[in-house]
């Protein structure tokens, strides 16, 4: 291993012996160019029987989960880069050009457009009438549902070297927790944007730049009052979503995210590592690491097992119980830079060629 | 230990250095008393060294001992793995961690590597590199050492998006930076490699490219750069807010101005309603303090203080002018001349000492030495004498070209074939500055021996004068086969009067005795010579008066790259002369500056050879030429016009009484060497001909050719000409010679 | 490939260590080829092989005396930089070695040989008219020696040199005077003149230098000035002075010191450059 | 008439009435210095403190143009100032041709 070019080569697929889960796609539809070879934070945004989703030049589409029937489709002039956030009767969307873009969720008219100054490369979300969007330069702006008026805005300035993307905030009642650049996290109140608790998860150590990043990109997970964090800079903090609180914390680096399931909590790690940990103790499990490399996406929990996407456009089932690979499909050819989205007994994926792929999984008979 | 007084020092453990090294470093010698104190400095001491791993003190009766142990030297150290950095970056990173052959080793030294090469590795956008060392022990206390680089992948950048700007698109803002983002097409791109100095530098770039434009108010919010994940791919995104155009209410002068207003105002290109630019304002700052440094004011602050007024967004400008001391001029000092006498650059000096420093003389001083022939470049520095704030030394650094060119043995000219010439042109004989030059020809056609020195400095002012003989013996042809032999002997005595720094006139004589002869029985001879001989006899005695006027604003002799050369000569004999000719050329040389490195270069000349008075054919030899590679290349030399008759028997070319041509190039600025001092590439295209008479000439009967031309400036050969042509539309019985290459003439 | 941390590799206590003494017999063989090629003048042999023995076997007492004739042997081989580069990282590395008077003579000889290398090249010119800066430099070298061995046996060779160094630097000056006198710039050469009266006391040019500063100060009408310039002359050189023609003062070239001394402490055997005593049996 | 260019020589200090005037006997060295700049022509040869203002002026057509100021020190002050009043100096800086063109 003399000094080879690539220093982490993507794993090799090797066949699933005994697959216990088989896919089968109910219906695939085209939004536009995907994210145009770009880096971008486009997901499906699934509400009731309706499936909305975005590309990178500006064409939002809307279709009906049953038979993926379009509902509407609209072409704008935005670079879109994030979301669609779900609002109430409203798409929201963030835009390269540090817009955010409220469309009319059965219309697909656009209510308002927002100038906020700088890419906004998170989806936003909505409580009641606050529409909350954070920007790369480190700032979490409210805006009026109805208007897109700035309301407030909390600003922590970002380190100069971070990692490209970053964390949606989440919904807790009438706060909203965002995950920042500077390796903390903050609770803020939806109306006031005044700050509620601070939470370091981080600290930047090292001596290069490129050393002390520590970006909390990873999305935030709340399950029954604890707030599952996880930094770029190495570690995996559990705190109270209410106090902020540290209730146990590990070294474990990841960007992507984290699903649970009683008492275990699942994680993709930076090297494409699928970990299980035990929920109330942090302690590791399994480890998953046939995937290593390949440009993981956030585990997710679908009918008794997870689910990741990769860099190739696949989705891989591994089984809770141990990690094994219990079952794969590859719904498009491109790489999938956000985890799939479920809802009942339906799959729902995004790749960044703009394939947008409905899927049932099935136990394989016996 | 308690203290005792040393009687002996000896030295336990020493290998390569001697005791006597230590003796030199150690603060006691004997009859000292050593005790903790000096105990300690002794330690310290020799530890400062750097020569030693560890010291101890130890004591036999009263003779101190000194325990060393000397640190390895480094015996071999070398690196693999790393590909994409190599070469001095890495050597100078090394040395300055101090792994040098021979060098002593210490442990430190490991991790300053290892932290060096990742620093550079992440300054290059190689994010993913690993770097590890290895320390292996050799016989004697020596080390070797192996440094391992993984390098992985570069960071390219994907995207640079610039956030909040109105006035001026993307793409228009993003032409100004050096980083771009990479694009399939360019395939060696190295400006897709992120580099944090080359954003600050472009994040410059875009603000003077909003100021120059009038938005004061421009500002960069924010910067952000981002790396993806899988480290392969960079994002930077600049937030800015622009802000409105200011334009300037008015222009005001303040401090201690030296000179008039209104000529201050005349420099400065802003005025009352224009928009404001800042480049403007420092430029017109520029252009003030270097008119006041031509006063002697070498140190003037002129600086542009604009006045915002934000409700009617309008700019009052002032600028502030402090012309500090008046300036004097100590000393001229020279540099670099190691065959050049001082004298002989001094004498190209505007600028005295112990007079008033004036940076127009300085520079003017600097043109005049790097348009010396021996000189390849020459630059100037203004140092402030220590301890006065009005007296400077003015340094001149030259570089020296090779001054002579001596040339023995094969030449080759297009016209005359092989030619065994000895040609020695020395242009600073002695480091006087004086051009002498001897040559000695014989070829087929002509033998001939010639010598000339020119003194360009005769008299102090610059009078110069230059004293050349020549005698030429050419059998059967001055082109080909015209069929005459010609004895020419001249002697001449020229003087160039300086008028004025750029314009010089010229004024001399030359005695010329010229004997012709023909053989028109075998009739190997051409009518038109006949029809000469048979007018105006075959042996002359003539006196020729030379007059002319120069103007020259070339930055340089060879190789200009600014400014124009114009040469107006006249030469005619004197009446009494046994012929009446006279030779009339406006020879013009200008140099245009194109776009950045790239610029044009068009060498014309128009020339009338005819008699006056009882003469009314003008001599053979006298007749004019074109063709070749001094006029119209990629014609055989001298083989344009018209021909002698009888046609059959004859046709060769025999120059006419009218020539006009241009030579117009396109310098190209090779990549080896930037300042083209020794070599030029070009691409040309040459027009022009000879007639009979001057109302012979038609435009339709020019012939031109275009091609490509390279010159060297050879050590020992003097100038080398190379040029291919591709000739234009060739008429029928024109002799072509694409390649042509010419060397040793002097010029 | 995974490499173990960068802890020292132990010491392997079988790797057959040379012995010692077969080491220094190589080392002496080496150093006498070296100082044979440097006898016969071929110094690019030399310096080969003094580089040799300076690489393997860097710590016999030869290394000492290699480094010492490799500055001697680069002189000769006109490589001026690389001469002066060993020579001071031998004074820094043996500021005590016995030979080191010698070894600042050799450098004070370097800078010699390089102000008037080219005056050699053109014989019939006077070489002091070009870049005297490293004219000075020689000056300083010599300046050191003296300076630290005043009493050494180069210092009276040294001695000579500078004051023809000092001369030639003199002369430089003057002659710049003489330029700016000729172009009627009258301050310029008094300020010269002066300099030369200050710095260079005791040079063959100041009778010259006096002459001169007299007629300046009289075109500038500055008639006082111009007495007292001239009752110095008077004082100092009976007869008002004419501009000396031929430059007196030392001219002669002062001999060349041949070969750098030979060894005279070494190990138990003495190498001298003749015979070399037969090593016992190897 | 004589075309030839001929560089003109000038040298030493530019002395300005409106300086001189204002130079008076007990000042300091500094002082005299602040005024008019340092003196060119500050002889080493006499034991008494003087300085020379001298400025000459030597035109293309050999006409010169001269004036002295010398100011003489004793124990550290202006004894004396000799040639400060007559004719005013003409501005005689060098009459230079424009800024080089670019």
């Amino acid at each position: 291993c003399s000094g080879n070019k690539v220093v982490n080569k993507p794993a090799e697929l090797t066949a699933v012996e005994r697959a216990e889960l088989q896919f089968e796609r109910v219906w695939s539809k085209r939004v536009g160019a995907g994210t145009a070879g770009k880096f971008a934070a486009l997901a499906p945004l699934i509400v009731d029987t309706r499936v909305f989703a975005a590309d990178a030049k500006g064409r939002v589409r809307a279709f009906d989960t049953g038979a993926g029937a379009t509902l509407w489709t609209q072409d704008t002039e935005y670079r879109f880069v994030a979301g669609p956030g779900m609002g109430a009767d409203q798409i929201l969307l963030g835009t390269l050009d540090g817009e955010v873009v409220a469309l009319d969720a059965v219309t697909g008219e656009q209510r308002w457009r927002a100038m906020v100054d700088a890419e906004v490369l998170a989806a936003p979300v909505q409580d009641r009438n606050r529409v909350i969007a954070r920007t790369v330069d480190g700032r979490v702006v409210g805006l009026d549902a109805d208007t897109g008026d700035a309301e407030w805005e909390f600003t922590r300035t970002a380190p100069a070297l971070t990692l490209r993307g970053l964390s949606n905030p989440v919904l807790r009642g009438s706060s909203v927790i965002v995950g920042l650049d500077t390796g903390h996290v903050v609770s803020l109140d939806t109306r006031t944007g005044e700050v509620e608790w601070e939470q370091l998860i981080r600290e930047p150590t090292g001596r290069s730049e490129l050393e002390r990043i520590v970006d909390v990109d990873a999305q935030l997970l709340i399950d029954d009052g604890r707030l599952f964090t996880a930094s770029y800079g190495g570690e995996l903090v559990v705190l109270s979503a209410i106090t902020g609180r540290e209730i146990w914390r590990r070294n474990l680096r990841s960007y992507t995210g984290m699903a649970i399931q009683g008492d275990q909590l699942y994680v993709t790690d930076a090297e494409g590592k699928v970990w299980a940990l035990d929920v109330v103790t942090g302690a590791a499990i399994w480890d998953q690491s046939e995937l290593a490399f390949r440009g993981l996406t956030q585990p997710v929990w679908y009918r008794g097992n997870l689910i990741v996407g990769d860099y190739e456009g696949y989705l891989h089932a591994l089984s809770p119980a141990d990690g094994r690979i219990i079952g794969r499909t590859r719904p498009a050819r491109d790489a999938m830079l956000t985890a799939p989205r479920v809802q009942g007994e339906r799959l729902y994926v995004l790749a960044s060629d703009g394939t947008l792929a409905a899927l049932e999984g099935a136990p394989v008979s016996r | 230990y308690e203290s005792f007084v040393i009687e002996d020092i000896q030295a336990v453990g020493l290998q390569r250095l001697e005791i006597g090294t230590i003796l030199t470093y150690l603060p006691v010698t004997n009859g000292d008393e050593l005790n903790d104190r000096t105990g300690q400095q002794a330690i310290r001491s020799l530890y400062q060294t750097g020569l030693f791993e560890n010291v101890a003190l130890g004591r036999d009766g009263d003779t101190l001992l000194i325990y060393v142990e000397e640190r390895p030297a480094i015996a071999s150290f070398e690196i693999e793995g790393n590909k994409k950095i190599k070469g001095e970056e890495v050597d100078e990173a090394m040395e300055s961690a101090g792994l040098k052959q021979g060098e002593l080793f210490r442990r430190v030294i490991l991790d300053q590597v290892q932290q060096e090469l990742t620093r550079q590795y992440y300054a290059n956008g190689y994010y993913d590199v690993k770097v590890e060392t290895e320390v292996e022990e050799v016989s004697d206390n020596r080390v070797s050492i192996l440094v391992k680089v993984t390098e992985g992948r570069v960071a390219k950048i994907e995207q640079i998006n610039i956030v909040g700007n109105e006035a001026f698109s993307d793409a228009e803002l993003l032409d100004t930076f050096k980083l771009e983002a990479s694009n399939v097409f360019k395939f060696f791109q190295r400006s897709d490699r992120y580099s944090k100095q080359q954003l600050l530098g472009d994040l410059e770039a875009l603000s003077s490219y909003y100021l120059d434009r009038g938005y004061l108010k421009f500002n960069v919010d924010s910067v952000q750069v981002a790396l993806t994940p899988d480290k392969k791919d960079i994002y930077v995104s600049i937030n800015v807010s622009e802000g409105q155009t200011y334009t300037v209410s008015s222009l005001e002068f303040a401090g201690d101005l030296i000179l008039n207003e209104d000529y201050l105002r005349r420099l400065v290109l802003l005025d009352a309603g224009d928009t404001f630019s800042r480049k403007e304002a420092t430029e017109g700052a520029e252009r003030i303090s270097d008119a006041l440094s031509n006063f002697g004011y070498a140190f003037a602050d002129v600086r542009p203080l604009p006045e915002l007024n934000e409700d009617d967004r309008t700019v009052k400008l002032s600028m502030y002018v402090d012309p500090g001391s008046r300036v004097y001029v100590r000393r001229i000092n020279f540099s670099g001349n190691l065959k050049t006498q001082d004298e002989t650059l001094r004498r190209e000096m505007r600028q005295f000492e112990g007079a008033v420093f004036s940076r127009a003389a300085v520079e003017r001083s600097r043109i005049r030495l790097a348009r010396l022939a021996f000189v390849e470049d020459a630059t100037v520095e203004t140092q402030p004498v220590p301890g006065t704030d009005d007296l400077v030394d003015v340094i001149f650094e030259i570089t020296e070209r090779p001054p002579g060119s001596v040339q023995l043995g094969v030449g080759f000219s297009g016209s005359q074939g092989f030619l065994l010439t000895g040609s020695v042109t020395h242009s600073n004989f002695l480091g006087t500055g004086n051009r002498v030059s001897a040559s000695v020809e014989s070829n087929e056609f002509s033998r001939s021996i010639a010598g000339s020195w020119t003194n360009p400095y005769a008299t102090p002012e610059g009078i110069s004068r230059t004293v050349d003989l020549r005698y030429r013996e050419s059998e059967q042809v001055v082109r080909f086969s015209s069929g005459f032999d010609t004895n020419t002997a001249t002697a001449s005595l020229t003087y160039g009067f300086p008028l004025s720094e750029y314009t010089s006139i010229r004024l001399g004589g030359g005695l010329e005795a010229v004997t012709i002869e023909t053989f028109a029985n075998q009739n190997i001879t051409s009518n038109e010579v006949l029809e000469f001989v048979v007018a105006e006899g075959t042996k002359f005695y003539n006196l020729e008066l030379r007059t002319g006027i120069i103007r020259d604003t070339r930055n340089r002799t060879i190789f200009a790259t600014r400014g124009a050369l114009h040469r107006l000569t006249l030469d005619l004999t004197v009446p009494g002369s046994d012929l009446q000719v006279f030779k009339a050329f406006y020879n013009f040389q200008q140099y245009v500056p194109i776009y950045k490195g790239l610029f044009g270069e068009i060498n014309a000349s128009v020339g009338v050879a005819d008699g006056y008075g009882d003469t009314d054919l003008i001599p053979p030899y006298e007749r004019l030429f074109a063709g070749g590679s001094r006029s119209v290349r990629g014609y055989r030399d001298g083989t344009l016009g018209p021909r002698d008759t009888p046609r059959n028997l004859f046709n060769n070319p025999f120059g006419g009484k009218f020539r006009i041509y241009a030579q117009n190039e396109l310098i190209i600025p090779t990549p080896l060497e930037t300042d083209n001092k020794s070599t030029r590439l070009s691409v040309f295209y040459d027009i022009g001909n000879v007639f009979n008479e001057v109302d012979d000439f038609e435009t339709g009967e020019l012939r031109s050719s275009y091609g490509i031309a390279y010159t060297w400036f050879t050590p020992f050969l003097g100038v080398l000409d190379l040029s291919y042509a591709i000739p234009v539309g060739p008429e029928q019985g024109d002799e072509l010679d694409r390649f042509q290459l010419n060397f040793g003439t002097g010029f | 490939c995974a490499s173990d941390d960068d802890a020292l590799a132990p010491a392997n206590p079988f790797r057959d260590e040379l012995p010692k003494r077969l080491l220094r017999l190589q080392a002496d063989q080496v150093y006498r080829m070296a100082r044979r090629s440097l006898d016969a003048a071929d110094y690019d042999g030399a310096i080969g092989q003094y580089r040799a023995i300076l690489l393997r076997f860097p710590f016999s007492q030869y290394a000492t005396q290699a480094q010492l004739e490799l500055i001697y042997a680069n002189y000769k081989a006109y490589a001026p930089d690389s001469a002066l580069a060993d020579a001071d990282r031998f004074l820094r590395e043996h500021p005590r070695h016995p030979q080191i008077e010698y070894v600042y003579y050799l450098r004070g000889l370097i800078h010699y040989s390089r102000a008037n290398a080219d005056g050699d090249l053109l014989p019939w010119s006077d070489s002091h008219s070009y870049d005297p800066t490293y004219a000075r430099r020689a000056f300083d070298a010599f300046g050191q020696l003296i300076q630290r061995y005043p009493d050494s046996r180069y210092a009276p060779d040294a001695r000579q040199r500078m004051v023809l160094l000092r001369d030639r630097v003199a002369q430089h000056e003057l002659e710049i005077a003489r330029y700016y006198m000729k172009r009627k710039a009258y301050v310029a050469a008094s300020r010269r003149a002066e300099d030369i009266l200050e710095r260079f006391q005791g040079t063959s040019v100041i009778p010259e230098t006096l002459g001169m500063l007299e007629s300046a100060y009289r075109s500038l009408e500055l008639t006082e000035l111009a007495e007292a310039t001239a009752s110095l002359a008077q004082a100092n050189y009976g007869a008002p002075v004419t501009p000396a023609t031929e430059t007196s003062g030392p001219h002669a070239k002062p001999e060349q010191l041949s070969l750098p001394p030979v060894i005279d402490r070494t190990g138990p055997e003495t190498v001298t450059s003749d015979d070399a005593s037969e090593d016992s049996a190897p | 008439c004589n075309l030839v260019y001929k560089l003109p020589v000038n040298q030493g200090n530019v002395i300005e009435q409106e300086q001189v005037d204002q130079v008076e006997v007990g000042m300091t060295p500094e002082q005299v210095e602040f005024l008019m700049g340092s003196a060119l022509v500050k002889s080493e040869l006499r034991e008494t403190v003087r300085w020379d203002y001298v400025s000459y002026y030597l035109s293309p057509r050999d006409k010169e143009l001269r004036r002295n100021i010398t100011i003489v020190f004793e124990n550290g002050v202006v004894s004396e100032i000799i040639g400060a009043s007559n004719e005013t100096d003409r501005e005689q800086s060098q009459p230079v041709d424009p800024p080089p063109t670019r």
